[in-house]
């Protein structure tokens, strides 16, 4: 076998990103706690530069390289885009956060950019045996970042339960994806694809179930949703962030690559079994969000809200029903970061605001960033002008659009039961008074961050088409 | 011509506006100049067409001002129609309405608000001949509803006053039954007619004679019977008949010379030139007559009966005056539309004259409105006391005098009638001619004859009784002990009045009730004509006196005459024990047929109660409480509830796990 | 019975009854050493799948280096054995039942039905002249799956340094001393004297 | 002879043993993680007798990566829970419950 | 026709814009920050005079048609237009907005740039509800409209005012979302949004009356009709002034609008099977409502109901013309139905605002609601209290106001479509006399109640201005309704001739 350094280009991207790991591990080693700034600046001037390079990095079609385990193609493309700017939004936000509290290590930025490789490779796999590994990194990734703050009980905890719950379900998918290897013979989607309709169905669909489950863990869908909530409470607000954001970029595109590249044919199987885990999602994920006090539990319910709409267009199992759901991915990953990014200025000077009530009358306090809060709010219960409707409404109709009209109904219902927690927040910030009269502090960067993150809320929702056209072109 | 009666109309509105609007600027002679100037060029206007109709034999005119609106074909229009009619009530109206305006310069003087006041009743000129020169329906509800408005205004006049107020709400809302079923007649003859000309209306009517109507289930109606009645009801409301005549004694809480205006003279007869404007209508319909007849007789006697037990001075004359709206409206009923617009005249005049004397009366007696003490008036206000003679005589149809030409045409017409109800009405407005002469005398001998004042002996007792509306208390008395006769405004409107009370019958009964004034306006279907069996017997009104003086209804008023000279001068005592003695019967006169107490039961208060059960049980209690908030109720617990699932326990967070995983493989590989 | 059916059932059945084990003792180490026991028995039954370097490798990695970690903790923290497994036997019915419920459904798939001898035959055997199962795996690990094996690498990467940033800790409370600290010292740094008003 | 199917089955009890493993125990977390070794050898097994049944190496490949990857799942695994033994003085599931609802 | 300048553009941007511009002032200068929002007020309704003076009521068509793509792939377009139903509406929105503008100034002082900047926004946001061709333009703007108004009675309401906004975006956003299912349907049935093309599209009945059904709980909540209605009390009394006046003049007409832009036209033969359901619950909207309203204690609460009741009135005459095309023996009646459903609205529109406003003038001066903390207010305030009692003429269907065409013209039409639809509609006459009346009574009339209403001033110019103007639309529109009812005749016409053929 000749190996041809060419076929190295599409693999920048990981090349990249591993280098600029390991650039920032050995370097942190070589600082003392003081210079910890220049990690960050690192960190961040990489993946700024990685944005660049995936910008004009030549690409068209299709590419499938490595013997077949990955592949490049456009939906890749814009994903890692999404990957590198929602990654550079976590860290601008996070810094204070961490610098606050004696947790700013390079280890944070280390295990983010391996995470981020991790969905990377998640995201360009096109066999069974890279996603897993992807996945593998992704969730070490998290589940150090989840106990980072080593003095935590409560992050401990999460992390416990979260590791034991991931490796649970990724054993389930390794059994799965064992009897779609048994059945068909074959690790790569490709090939996988072509000889589903050779194998036997009865064992394809019952390793579908548990590849299916081990999906639907990852995104956080009902039942497989347990750990979501212990998590982003446990968490670090930084890592819940982190967390509650980029991941469900790359878990999308895991459910496109495991089930339509590699098990289209079984579409109407895994059709049904995610309309159970989307209603399941949407109802228990907004009846859940309703009861909470904390916020980030709040969020975390109502991300597996979120999950089922996301599934929603998945299941539709058509080109427009794709880039529905990848537009829902993307958008919801900047929604949250910047509900997170929020959040995380609240919490300052040694107190972790995760009450509702710590957003009590925001707008007395911050006018700006209250605002800034209300848009995301209002995105995330899908109120247009908000990009989070259009979010809602591809998905609604690619879910219309195959006759499945009655889910939509029951979609729209729960979102109804959606709004009024999303709502409360926005009341919180403007029609209750304050507990203190102190402005969030905030640098010019995270000021700038949010602002734009929340701008975008809006442009993308007066300009919809922009970001959709480019999802759709991913999908022909 | 049409810029005439242009004029005619806006005259009066200038002077409203002005005198509302730059109340402060103009100051009070300012006001009253504006509004006298703007209704006297009204009355001189209307003066002048009357004499165009009468001597120069004037066309009518018919014609729009402007198109209020099309649509769906039809249109609606503000436009004029101008003919005998329409002329006599003009003059009627405008007359009276000057006399009132300048009275009102000397009756007004010292209260607050003249301005206001001037403006309501200028305004009130306006509206109401908007309402009577109007060719087309939609436009006589505009002044139906106008004149209403203004005297919602006017009787709550004086807004500090309890009482007052509740009565023009109450004077509204009764006119507001009224109005409901007058709109629902209204949109039956748009319906069959498509259109809301007069003209166009009453051409086709004969058309539709037989036309039915499906209201409950399978049950055709007359058409034209339910159209009729159904306006029949606005003119019930405004005219106020019995059941809706509880209004307007209310109404005397406004002041007199409004009471006059209004409430006798012009708006409440609304309803008569209404129906007489519909006679090519109410022609079509016996069923709808003998309704209309019913009611109005009804209405003119047992109103009349309460008028003998009030002791307020303008009740008394307020009752006296739904009993002859009674008269009229039976007149109406056996189709003598002309008689009954005769009376309707006659009556202007000489109620306009009693009120506004009675006006005089109590400025004399320092507002003081209780008949019991006032007596031996006539010495102090001699002017008063002859103009309120002579309207009274007027009244109870003394020979000669106006009332006597218009009452016996009344009663000749109702007794010719074959119409079902007309022996009922027969006897009912004979009776009551025993009556009217009855509390009107009654009236006039506690006034001005006897002893008395006995207001400035005891004017203590005064406050204590029923009907004692003491508008201004602020007088005191020892400064003022005797009564004194009213300056020349106050006087001089009640001697021009007093003028036509007396003379006005004499002249127009020839052409107004047998001649051919109202040719080609009324419709009078031979069938019905008793108007016309009268006539037969018409030879003059020398004539018309001596047979009227041989029939019943002359002795009955005079035996009225004397039973109020008998009992209340003559032997005092006596009214006291035949109340005693009937205290069954003054008791239900008294409270006035306990109609106020069981409309206030039933309408006040029971409609309060069911919107208060509405609101209560069913918009607070079934729709949000127990829909609205008890379904956010529900799920808010629902998810208090279900959140204890997520236990925290890892191993249930597995056990969810497997059960999914058991859901998923049951539903999809095993089944 | 052959003789590779008869090794089969062997080693499967003990096989089973140490994973039983590793769930029912009450010691962890108990556990962790019928864990390791698993492990050799399913390696016997690579072998049978003629899967020996991955059998060798699981003995290898796992009983040398894995399970050693795992005593290695159980070890080192201080585990209060008295109250441990309290309680099971309480949830032994349900949880037996939700097991033996997907025992079976996972059976009713991967039974003979689908998986029997008529659907996958024995695999003609080796040829002599193949590559050993070692040197394929190796030949294929460097090329087919040399994607995979970075990535691999770089999951161990994070192994070390997540392993290593939870756990590492420099405590501030440990005490040592720095000689040359000491010897260099100042009678500056140790006396300072301070002008004070006289107390009034 | 021994066919594919006695292998899968071997796997699935592995499997299920394991499942009731996790659910099963309330006191030790230490076992939970010996359990996901289980599950991880009951997968392995399958795709061992797979890759064999098949005569296609790929699965053989794949149990070597998955070796691969719980051990550095394993190191992580315990030191997570070192750092919340660390925190909290217990391992214990049923005390792991300061985070719900 | 095509107008050279983008108006229905400028009219709906030009406030938005305006808005943020005032938002970004900030509140150091408040004045300032009145004048740049009465400025952009005005500029917006100049903006918009054109549409009338260049409207050309002989035509069915949209006029001043702007389109652009805006989600190409989706075929959704930035598609704006007006007829003769809408063109009003619009003027009433610019016009009723300059008024919540200017009656704002200085009762508003918690952060008044955002209080300018939301009514701004929220203007062009209704405009855009009006002139959007485009369903899913329609619903954006729809469902944006919450926003602002969430915060409006949120922010500046009263006590219970977090309840109330809750409720109402709830209640709003509970109907619309279903209505946004009905959209996606027809969209995949036409394979655009356009709303002009589900007009003509082919729907069986089972799929006209989920449709329907769908757009009656979108629109039923806006109007909002028994039995949906309890959150415009609640909101109402919440809300400041602005937010009553605007919530009560404009939002509650969206829900008519709706009835005529989307449900007679698109599921005319749904419309047919479930006009009795629509009947119903408007006469007991007008029934029901009224006697409701006569118990209120608070005048807010008072005049949200008598809303509900007036709003009945205008789904009634949108609803019978199937009856009345179904009666043999009736010519006509339709058209008048619907333009008098149409004049109510913009009646209402005038009544209520001018209602609430005055309300507002005393609330502003003696922090109640409550009408037994009134009395003899005329004696204090005769000016005030002269508005007053013609404002509550006017929503007592006064001849010669404007309160008066569209109950008239509706009841005339319902009076061919049966008998006791009419007797109902017209207890409003006394129910609705009574309640306004009555409250008149009690507030302006009488003896001074209290120190307090002793002290009261007078209206200032400010509110004589804003009351003025209002008194004079009510006053010319009842007056003369004709130009009204003019350009909106052919467009209700078209509308009829379509909604009379079957879809089936």
């Amino acid at each position: 076998m000749n190996f041809d350094i060419t076929t190295l280009i599409p693999v920048l991207p990981e090349i990249y990103l591993l280098t600029l790991a390991s650039v920032v591990l050995l370097v942190d080693i070589m600082l003392r706690d003081d210079q910890r700034l220049l990690t960050y600046i690192l960190a961040q001037a990489g993946l700024a530069a990685g944005l660049v390079l995936l910008l004009v990095l030549p690409g068209e079609g299709k590419t499938v390289v490595f013997s077949g385990h990955y592949v490049r193609d456009a939906m890749g493309d814009v994903l890692k885009i999404a990957l590198f700017v929602t990654a550079f939004g976590a860290f601008l936000y996070s810094k204070d956060y961490l610098r606050a509290r004696k947790l700013f290590k390079g280890e944070f930025y280390v295990l983010g950019l391996l995470a981020l490789l991790g969905m990377s490779v998640m995201i360009s796999a096109n066999s069974f045996l890279s996603l897993y590994l992807g996945l593998e990194l992704l969730a070490l990734s998290l589940y150090a970042m989840v106990a980072f703050d080593r003095d935590s009980p409560a992050g401990s905890e999460a992390a416990m339960k979260y590791f034991i719950l991931g490796a649970v379900a990724s054993g389930m998918l390794l059994y799965g994806i064992s009897m779609i290897y048994g059945a068909t013979g074959s690790l790569i989607f490709g090939e996988v694809s072509k000889g589903v309709a050779q194998a036997d169905r009865l064992v394809l669909v019952f390793g579908l179930v548990f590849v299916v489950i081990g999906l639907a863990f990852k995104l956080g869908a009902v039942p497989f949703h347990m750990w979501v909530p212990d998590v982003y409470e446990g968490s670090p607000t930084a890592t819940t962030l982190f967390i509650g954001s980029i991941p469900k970029i790359a878990a999308f595109a895991m459910a496109m690559r495991l089930l339509v590249d590699g098990l289209g044919g079984l579409h109407e199987d895994w059709q049904g079994m995610l309309i159970i885990l989307a209603v399941l999602s949407m109802a228990v994920g907004n009846v859940f969000a309703l009861a909470q006090g904390n916020i980030k539990r709040m969020l975390a319910y109502s991300t597996i809200s979120h999950v089922g709409f996301l599934m929603l267009g998945v299941l539709s199992g058509t080109p427009s029903g794709y880039s529905s759901a990848m537009f829902y991915a993307i958008v919801y990953a900047i929604m949250a970061l910047g509900a997170f990014g929020i959040l995380i200025l609240l919490s300052r000077e040694g107190f972790e605001a995760d009450r509702l009530l710590d957003l009590k009358g925001l707008n007395q306090r911050s006018p700006w960033f209250a605002a800034m809060m209300m848009l995301f709010m209002f995105s995330m219960a899908g109120v247009p002008p908000t990009v989070g409707f259009f979010a809602k409404l591809f998905v609604l109709q690619a879910v219309v659009g195959v006759n499945l009209t009655w889910l939509a109904l029951v979609a729209v219902f729960f979102s109804i039961i959606g709004a009024f927690y999303y709502l409360r927040i926005v009341k919180l910030m403007y029609f209750d008074k304050p507990d203190s009269d102190v402005a969030l502090e905030a640098g010019w960067d995270t000021k700038l961050g949010l602002s734009v993150n929340g701008l975008a809320m809006l442009y993308f929702g007066m300009f919809p088409a922009s970001l959709l056209s480019v999802c759709q072109v991913t999908f022909g | 011509m049409e810029t005439i009666y242009l004029a005619i109309v806006l005259a009066p509105l200038l002077g409203a506006i002005v005198a509302g609007l730059f109340r402060n600027q103009i100051g009070r002679a300012g006001a009253h100049w504006a509004a006298i100037l703007g209704v006297a060029a009204s009355c001189l206007l209307s003066l002048y067409v009357l004499k165009l109709f009468i001597y120069d034999g004037q066309q009518a005119f018919n014609g729009s001002v402007y198109t209020w609106m099309v649509s769906d074909g039809i249109r609606f229009e503000i436009g004029f129609l101008i003919d005998k009619l329409t002329v006599m009530m003009m003059s009627v109206v405008t007359f009276v309405s000057l006399m009132v305006h300048i009275y009102t310069i000397g009756y007004m003087a010292h209260e607050e608000g003249y301005q206001r006041f001037f403006s309501y009743i200028a305004l009130f000129t306006f509206s109401m001949l908007m309402l009577v020169m109007s060719n087309n329906f939609l436009q006589l509800f505009f002044g139906w509803e106008a004149v209403g408005l203004v005297s919602y205004l006017l009787i709550g006049f004086y807004f500090k006053k309890e009482s007052a107020i509740f009565a023009n709400m109450k004077a509204f809302l009764v006119n507001r039954v009224g109005d409901f079923g007058f709109i629902l007649g209204i949109a039956a003859i748009a319906m069959y007619f498509n259109s809301l000309d007069y003209a166009e209306v009453f051409g086709r009517a004969p058309q539709l004679k037989d036309a039915t109507i499906q209201i409950w289930g399978g049950t055709a109606w007359s058409l034209m019977t339910v159209v009729c009645i159904l306006l029949f009801v606005g003119a019930m409301g405004k005219s106020a008949q019995v059941p809706l005549h509880v209004w307007l004694p209310d109404s005397m809480e406004g002041p007199t010379p409004i009471s006059a205006l209004i409430h006798a003279a012009t708006m409440v007869t609304a309803g008569i030139f209404m129906v007489a404007r519909m006679s090519p209508l109410y022609e079509l319909s016996e069923t709808a007559l003998s309704f209309v007849l019913i009611i109005g007789a009804t209405t003119a006697f047992f109103t009349g009966l309460i008028g003998i037990v009030q002791n307020d001075i303008k009740r008394v004359v307020a009752y006296s005056t739904l009993s002859q709206l009674g008269y009229m409206i039976a007149a109406l009923g056996v189709s003598a539309y002309a008689a009954g617009l005769f009376h309707l005249m006659t009556h202007a005049f000489f109620k306009a004259l009693l009120f506004l004397a009675a006006g005089s009366v109590i400025m004399g007696m320092h507002h003081d409105q209780d008949i019991r003490n006032m007596g031996g008036v006539r010495k102090y206000m001699p002017i008063t006391w002859i103009t309120a003679l002579l309207g009274s005589l007027a009244l109870i149809g003394f020979p000669g005098f106006s009332g006597f030409f218009s009452k016996d045409a009344i009663i000749g017409a109702i007794h010719h009638s074959q119409l079902f109800g007309a022996g009922y009405a027969s006897v009912l407005v004979t009776a009551g001619v025993f009556v009217t002469a009855l509390y009107s005398f009654r009236m006039f001998f506690l006034v001005f004859h006897g002893e008395g004042p006995r207001h400035f002996e005891s004017h203590h007792d005064a406050h204590d009784e029923h009907g004692g509306a003491e508008a201004q208390e602020h007088h005191d008395v020892k400064d003022e002990p005797t009564p004194h006769e009213s300056p020349w405004v106050v006087t001089l409107p009640l001697i021009l009045l007093a003028i036509p009370s007396v003379v006005i019958g004499w002249m127009t009964i020839q052409p107004m009730l047998f001649g051919d004034w109202f040719a080609g306006v009324l419709t009078v279907l031979p069938e019905h004509d008793a108007l016309g069996e009268v006539g037969k017997r018409y030879h003059g009104q020398i004539g018309f006196i001596q047979h009227g003086m041989l029939e019943l209804p002359f002795w009955l008023a005079m035996g009225g005459l004397f039973v109020a000279w008998f009992i209340y001068m003559k032997k005092p005592a006596l009214a006291l024990e035949i109340r005693t003695r009937f205290d069954w019967l003054y008791h239900a006169l008294d409270m006035k047929y306990w109609f106020d107490e069981v409309y206030q039961f039933v309408f006040a208060k029971g409609s309060r109660a069911l919107g208060g059960m509405l609101s209560e049980a069913g918009d607070r209690f079934l729709i949000d409480g127990l829909i609205v908030n008890g379904s956010a109720k529900v799920v808010d617990t629902f998810a208090h509830r279900v959140r204890r699932l997520q236990t925290g326990y890892l191993y249930h967070y597995a056990i969810a796990m497997i059960l999914g995983l058991l859901l998923l493989l049951s539903i999809f590989v095993i089944a | 019975m052959s003789y590779e059916k008869f090794i089969f059932y062997i080693f499967a059945a003990l096989l089973v009854y140490s994973a039983s084990m590793v769930i029912v003792r009450r010691n962890p180490v108990h556990s962790a050493l019928f864990l390791v026991f698993a492990f050799f028995n399913s390696a016997v039954l690579w072998m049978l799948l003629e899967a020996e370097f991955l059998a060798i490798t699981l003995v290898l990695v796992y009983v040398g280096a894995v399970m050693v970690l795992f005593l290695f903790v159980i070890m080192m923290l201080d585990i209060e054995l008295a109250a441990i497994k309290a309680g099971f036997v309480r949830y032994m019915g349900v949880g037996a039942l939700i097991a033996l419920a997907m025992l079976v459904e996972l059976a009713m798939v991967v039974g003979p039905a689908h998986f029997g001898l008529d659907k996958y035959a024995k695999p003609a055997a080796t040829p002599a002249n193949a590559l050993p199962n070692t040197e394929a795996i190796g030949e294929q690990l460097y090329t087919v799956y040399l994607y995979p094996f970075e990535i691999a690498a770089v999951i161990l990467l994070v192994g070390i340094v997540a392993a290593i940033g939870l756990t590492l800790r420099r405590r501030p409370e440990k005490k040592t001393q720095n000689i040359t600290e000491q010897v260099r010292v100042k009678r500056a740094d140790r006396v300072r004297l301070v002008k004070m008003d006289a107390e009034r | 002879m021994i066919a594919l199917s006695d292998y899968l089955i071997v796997g699935a009890i592995l499997f299920s043993l394991s499942v009731a493993g996790i659910f099963l125990n309330r006191k030790n977390l230490l076992i939970l993680l010996m359990c996901v070794e289980l599950m991880l050898l009951a997968v392995n097994m399958n795709f061992i007798a797979f890759s064999h049944f098949r005569g296609d190496l790929a699965g053989q490949i794949f149990v070597f990566f998955i070796l691969t990857v719980a051990a550095a799942e394993a190191a992580i695994g315990l030191a997570i829970l070192v750092v919340l033994f660390r925190n909290r003085r217990t391992i214990d599931v049923e005390e792991l419950d300061t985070l719900k609802g | 026709m095509s107008a050279d300048w983008p108006i229905l553009s400028l009219t709906i941007w030009l406030p938005i814009i305006g808005g943020m511009l005032v938002l970004a002032g900030g509140d150091k200068a408040p004045n300032i920050t009145r004048w740049l929002a009465v400025i952009v007020s005005v500029a917006t309704f100049l903006v918009s005079l054109p549409l009338w003076s260049g409207f050309d009521p002989a035509t069915a068509q949209m006029q001043f048609v702007e389109r652009a793509p805006w989600i190409a792939t989706f075929h959704i377009e930035y598609h704006l237009g007006v007829d003769g139903i809408s063109m009003p509406l619009i003027l009433l929105t610019t016009f009723i907005s300059i008024l919540v503008i200017i009656a704002g100034w200085e009762v508003i002082t918690y952060k008044p740039s955002q209080y300018m900047a939301a009514f701004l926004v929220m203007e062009g946001v209704m405009v855009g509800v009006f002139s959007a061709l485009d369903a899913m333009l329609f619903y954006v703007f729809w469902e944006a409209m919450l926003i602002p108004m969430f915060l409006i009675i949120g922010v500046w309401g009263g006590p219970n005012r977090v309840y109330a906004t809750i409720k109402f975006f709830l209640y709003t956003f509970l109907g619309s979302v279903f209505m946004l299912v009905a959209l996606i349907y027809m969209y995949f049935k036409s394979g655009n949004m356009e709303i002009l093309g589900f007009h003509g599209l082919k729907l069986d009945l089972t799929e006209q009356i989920l449709i329907f059904i769908a757009f009656l709980l979108a629109f039923a909540v806006k109007v909002p009709m028994w039995p949906v209605h309890t959150w415009l009390p609640d909101a109402h009394v919440e809300a400041p002034t602005g937010g009553s006046v605007i919530l009560a003049a404009i939002m509650l007409k969206i829900g008519g609008y709706g009835f005529l832009r989307f449900s007679l036209p698109i599921t005319p033969d749904a419309s047919n099977e479930l006009d009795w359901l629509i009947i119903a619950m408007s006469l007991i909207a007008v029934v029901y409502i009224g006697f409701v309203a006569l118990v209120q204690q608070d005048m807010k609460k008072l005049i949200a109901y008598s809303s509900i009741a007036h709003m009945g009135f205008v789904t009634l005459g949108f609803f019978i013309v199937f009856i009345i095309f179904a009666r043999t023996d009736v010519t006509g009646g339709a058209v008048l139905g619907i333009e008098g459903g149409m004049v109510q609205m913009i009646s209402h529109g005038f009544i209520s605002a001018a209602m609430f406003l005055c309300v507002g003038v005393l609330y502003d001066r003696m922090h109640s609601r409550m009408i037994k903390d009134y009395g003899g207010v005329v004696n204090s305030m005769p000016w005030f209290a002269a508005f007053m009692v013609f404002f509550a003429m006017s929503n007592a269907g006064l001849p010669g106001t404007s309160g008066f065409v569209g109950e008239f013209m509706v009841i005339l039409a319902s009076f061919r479509a049966d008998f006791w639809f009419a007797f109902l509609a017209a207890t409003t006459l006394i129910v609705g006399a009574a309640y306004t009346l009555w409250m008149v009574k009690r507030v302006v009339f009488g003896e001074v109640a209290n120190h307090h209403v002793a002290e009261l001033e007078d209206i200032n110019k400010r509110e004589a201005l804003v009351l003025g103007s209002l008194a004079i639309a009510v006053l010319v529109l009842g007056l003369w309704p004709a130009p009204l009812v003019e350009v909106m005749d052919v467009t209700v016409r078209n509308l009829l001739a379509h909604v009379a053929v079957s879809k089936l």
